[in-house]
């Protein structure tokens, strides 16, 4: 991977508000990440972490809020351009099911990157070899097992070297050697600058990989701060009671 | 004469097909396919825009697709090819004279890409928006998602049906009549006609079913193999387990119950 | 069908019902077939209903495609075929026709400005027909490459929009057409049809073709054909060479004056 | 004249209009729609019949199914009319005299089976294997599967394709006119071009096109209303931004770009 | 809930093979769940582990081998009948999309168990409490979180009252407070008398949750025993090298 750090950048999301219908969503959300740094986003389920991914890079449009780049607001901004610079794994992967594991990876860098053909090719290939699916470039994602997918939709990402990350649960359908893979990959990832959000259930993934970590609860972030701060000595209690959970 | 031979002369009589057969090999098959083809391809570029005009959330292409759709689907089709045809007859004298084929290819072009658009329209909008936010969250621009990720997954849902509609217009082919054709002009379906008129006899007719059952029997099972081939990536010898009951698209290999 | 002779003496001429006459016809040919007021009527019609009536029967009318309606009447889903059928070689193969009943002019119809005067000046003009009747048989007959029409007013359309330079019509509709255009066509020549019309039966139900023949040789002695000719077609006169039914009955003279535009 | 006045005067005559309206109210209405309708009720049962043979393992249904799906959609639908009129004519004539309107909606029916069977047939192989799954995984049987889950959502994909066989059923009524009507069973499309013939312009014609509208539009509309209904679970205030370009059905609430 | 102990049952995997085409993906599957005990089911990704939990339900047929409940083979009996004794939860969640939330949980009831409208509804909502989404009842599974629709998925199998239940991945996207949860439910299953084999690769849960643990890699068990013995003592090198992996 070879992101000039120069092209890295900081992102800021400041109280931003959602709502589905009645149900208010997120709340006043905000989340500062440095460039080159990596923040983890953890908390309940359906307390808006997905939706805050997607807000970043405006899949969905807040109510109310903005998000910035680099100080300057993304809200006014071409949002293809955007997520050209913001990539994303969806918690579903949302993988294209019509196309094979290699075709899924190349669309992107064939018609936005505008790379070849074989450019293409070669640049995929690498990218799944780093995550170990070299052998299933041809097999359609239905073919594949849960963490075969979401494998590949890390890999579809990155392929596309953004300047900002937003992980998904990331690693929820992985064992523990290739958490441990994309742990090693994220390091390197985030010392060649690039900026990334990862939304995580697993603690120790969350303590070892991020430099800030954000704790969210119904639509707001309650409390946030360095891993050893939050999961060391957390303040609020609502946090504690959440963390004392942790097997 | 027992009912039964009576039956069996009317539809079956060799001697009025093979006396028709030379007419309809030689003029009849290549003024269908002429206008079916044509009819086809203006048809599905022109049912894709509206398709794509129908899913839009600007009110100014999708209320005009939905009109477009209900009159030119809801007319009968005979009176869709008189009004085009009456209408713009003078005008097409001007450019292309006399011939009928140019406003009956528009005409049934017309008519066929209102009930295309709705089949691709279902297509698409069956994909499920996940795939959508997937290929933008890509980059790629609402238009370009559509094109290489939503689209392609949407129409190869409704190929059947939409084989539907390219053997209706096979056989509405036939309707450019209603413009007036001198003989070299007619399609398989009328020559079949009008031996039926001339000799009484419907073999002709029949004799016109079996054409028609030669052009779409193959183009069915063209589309399907298709079909099952973009389904699977490659060509895969698809289980063919009488003991099991269940062959959906996509299953999982292995044997299933 | 049965054969027992309770059913022979019940229905002696084989019709699908009992003293019901089942034609089939078409409804949109005036003024020989066609429908008006929700009642089957037209001089062909018109006149098989006499002729029923004189065998006792009532006619059920019902409307067909003409491309159906032989093999149909073949088939006896109707007892008979009413429908200005000319009488040829290839229908012969497939029914039985009763005496032949009516002739038919042709009227050549062409836009106002035509130069085309007669019947002879059409050969490498585009010349309309409607698919299927007589004047189509003689235009294909002529080697004329006839434009074909569903139906009259395919016709007319075709020559308003110039995509036609003629039109073979049955005279009075020629006649009729070109009166309500506003002077936009013209009748330009006439021509006496060579075959006859005649009512189409099964094969071999010979029984009602012959009590048929003899009813219509009774309506044509009785002056019914006559009032039927001056009604439907006022002004035409019978040609020299024409005779309807078997020709052993005298015709009646018609009410009305012979016109002379049918030289 | 100008042609556009004699366009106007062919087709928009209301005086002709006027004279062919009580009786396609009356006479040509009512009998459409007994036409139409229980052809559409036999033929998407019938349909739905082929639509789950022909996506059988088991060759013996499948293979019929194509087979009939060929031939009827193959057929012109003339030919298939007559076949079936003049062919079961003895029969019918027996259990229900010499009314053609048994026999027509039988055979309207067949020729709309087999089009609408693969208008299903595609919409239920879109349904993804997993869902199959979910359902037998519970306990259900394979056909209370197909029931419960996979047909329903397969049938929805698919709504609009049935609606344009549901149009062209409702325009094919025309066809019983090949069997031989009596005046009072005439429907729309027969009195409009009976008119035309004696009155010698196409307004009744055009009057029959605007019946079909009245039919086919509401109809069009009352589907798509139920589709987006069963799409959304309840009634929602589809939201109608005209900035924004897209709508996918179920696709996240929110604006989304 | 309320499973009589006397209807639970034994389960065991014999010599199970199964093939994709030329992919051998269970290459001699062992496996032995005492009646009422938790097998967990650990291996790498792609190794093979929710096609086996497929096999034992007879979602797919094995090529080879057998699978018993009590000893009296499944593959002879009506597949139907198995399932409806053998509950499922999905790594996908395989939910029906065109269901509400509660319909997705009584159409079973209804249909299987057949229950009345009234019964299946109120069954339905205990088991929506038990997971904490009696408030999503309503909703389409399309506008749930992850999170969520997980629990729905754990709450429609559980609903059924099934003798054996597969859980694959069943906590993959759930906090750690509903992971706790989901614990506290299973050992009362388990208590129960309920048969488990849970296929997870949290290994904090495993060892939580597990009488029993088999480690699988590329189509067979390699090793299988108490979670003490299998976390602490591992002999086989590649489960030492997995296990090593752990955050
Ligand atoms: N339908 C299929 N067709 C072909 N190959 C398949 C299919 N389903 C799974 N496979 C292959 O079988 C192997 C095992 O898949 P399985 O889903 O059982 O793995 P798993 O152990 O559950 O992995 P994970 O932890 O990632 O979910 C994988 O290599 C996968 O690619
Ligand atoms: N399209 C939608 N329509 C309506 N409500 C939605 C929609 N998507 C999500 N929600 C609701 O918004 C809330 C937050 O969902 P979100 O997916 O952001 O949660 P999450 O924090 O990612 O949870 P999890 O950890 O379970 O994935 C949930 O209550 C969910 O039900
Ligand atoms: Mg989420
Ligand atoms: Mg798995």
């Amino acid at each position: 991977m070879s992101i000039d750090t120069t092209t890295s950048v900081s992102l800021s999301v400041r109280d931003v508000h959602l709502a589905f219908g009645p149900n208010r969503v997120l709340r006043g959300v905000d989340l500062e990440v440095a460039r080159g740094r990596t923040a983890c986003v953890i908390g309940p389920s359906g307390s808006g972490k997905s939706t805050l991914l997607r807000t970043i890079n405006r899949l969905i449009e807040p109510d109310r809020g903005d998000v910035l780049l680099d100080g300057r607001s993304v809200l006014r901004d071409d949002p293809d351009a955007l997520r050209q610079r913001v990539g994303m794994v969806f918690q579903q992967f949302n993988l294209f099911p019509h196309m094979s594991v290699l075709r899924n990876i190349t669309l992107a860098l064939r018609r936005i990157r505008r790379l070849s053909e074989d450019e293409a090719v070669a640049v995929a290939r690498t990218q799944l070899e780093l995550v170990g699916l070299a052998a299933k470039a041809d097999a359609r994602p239905a073919h594949l097992s849960g963490g075969q997918q979401q494998r590949v939709a890390i890999a579809r990402a990155l392929a596309l070297q953004p300047q900002v990350m937003l992980f998904d649960e990331a690693t929820s359908a992985l064992d523990p050697e290739l958490v441990k893979g994309v742990l090693a990959l994220m390091a390197e990832l985030s010392a060649g600058g690039m900026t990334m959000v990862v939304v995580t259930h697993e603690m120790g993934f969350a303590r070892e990989v991020a430099d800030s970590v954000a704790f969210m609860d119904r639509g707001v972030v309650l409390e946030a701060g360095e891993p050893a701060a939050i999961f060391e000595r957390a303040e609020h209690p609502r946090l504690r009671r959440f963390l004392s959970q942790v097997l | 004469m027992d009912p039964l031979s009576t039956l069996w002369e009317t539809f079956f009589d060799w001697d009025s097909m093979r006396e028709a057969l030379p007419e309809m090999l030689t003029v009849g098959l290549p003024n269908t396919l002429i206008l079916a083809v044509s009819a086809a391809l203006l048809g599905s570029v022109l049912g894709m825009l509206l398709a794509i005009a129908g899913i839009s959330r600007t009110r100014w292409l999708r209320w005009p697709a939905r009109v477009y759709t209900d009159i030119f689907r809801g007319l009968p089709a005979a009176a869709t090819i008189l009004l085009i045809g009456v209408g713009l007859a003078p005008l097409g004298m001007q450019v292309w004279g006399p011939d009928p084929y140019p406003l009956g290819i528009l005409a049934l072009s017309l008519i066929a890409a209102a009930y295309i658009g709705e089949i691709f329209r279902s297509g698409i909008q069956s994909v499920e928006a996940a795939q959508l936010e997937g290929a933008r969250a890509l980059g790629f621009s609402w238009g370009e998602a559509m094109r290489l990720v939503i689209v392609p997954q949407g129409i190869r849902r409704v190929l059947p049906a939409w084989v539907n509609q390219l053997i209706a217009l096979i056989k509405d082919s036939s309707l450019v009549y209603f413009l007036g054709l001198v003989a070299s002009q007619r399609e398989l379906f009328r020559i079949g006609q009008d031996y039926a008129a001339t000799t009484g006899n419907e073999s002709a007719l029949l004799l016109a079913g079996l054409f028609y059952l030669a052009l779409t029997v193959p183009l069915t099972h063209i589309v399907n193999w298709i079909d099952r081939r973009l389904r699977h990536g490659r060509p895969t010898t698809a289980p063919d387990d009488d003991d099991l009951d269940l062959a959906l698209p996509g299953a999982l290999g292995g044997s299933q119950r | 069908g049965g054969g027992t002779s309770s059913d022979q003496a019940a229905n002696p001429y084989g019709l699908l019902q009992p003293g019901v006459l089942r034609a089939g016809t078409l409804t949109d040919a005036p003024p020989n077939v066609y429908l008006k007021d929700g009642r089957f009527t037209g001089f062909d019609n018109d006149l098989l209903t006499a002729a029923a009536a004189k065998i006792g029967l009532r006619v059920e009318f019902v409307g067909t495609d003409f491309s159906a309606l032989l093999s149909q009447v073949n088939n006896r889903k109707f007892d008979v075929g009413s429908s200005s059928i000319t009488i040829t070689e290839a229908r012969r193969k497939t029914v039985d026709f009763g005496n032949g009943y009516d002739f038919g002019y042709f009227g050549l119809d062409v836009p106002a400005g035509s130069s085309i005067t007669s019947f002879d000046q059409l050969t490498g003009k585009r010349v309309v027909v409607v698919q299927g009747t007589v004047q189509d048989d003689y235009a294909t007959g002529k080697q004329l490459n006839p434009v074909r029409v569903p139906d009259y007013n395919g016709a007319i359309n075709q020559l308003k929009a110039g995509t036609a330079d003629a039109w073979i019509a049955p005279a009075e509709i020629g006649d009729a057409s070109a009166a309500d255009s506003n002077g936009k066509i013209k009748v330009a020549d006439r021509l006496l049809s060579p075959a006859p019309t005649a009512y189409a039966f099964a094969k071999g139900n010979d029984a009602l073709r012959e009590a048929l023949n003899k009813a219509l040789d009774e309506v044509i002695a009785d002056g019914t054909w006559s009032r039927l000719q001056a009604q439907y077609y006022p002004g035409r006169p019978v040609p020299a060479g024409f005779t309807p039914g078997s020709g052993t009955v005298a015709i009646p003279a018609a009410p009305t004056a012979s016109a002379s535009a049918y030289s």
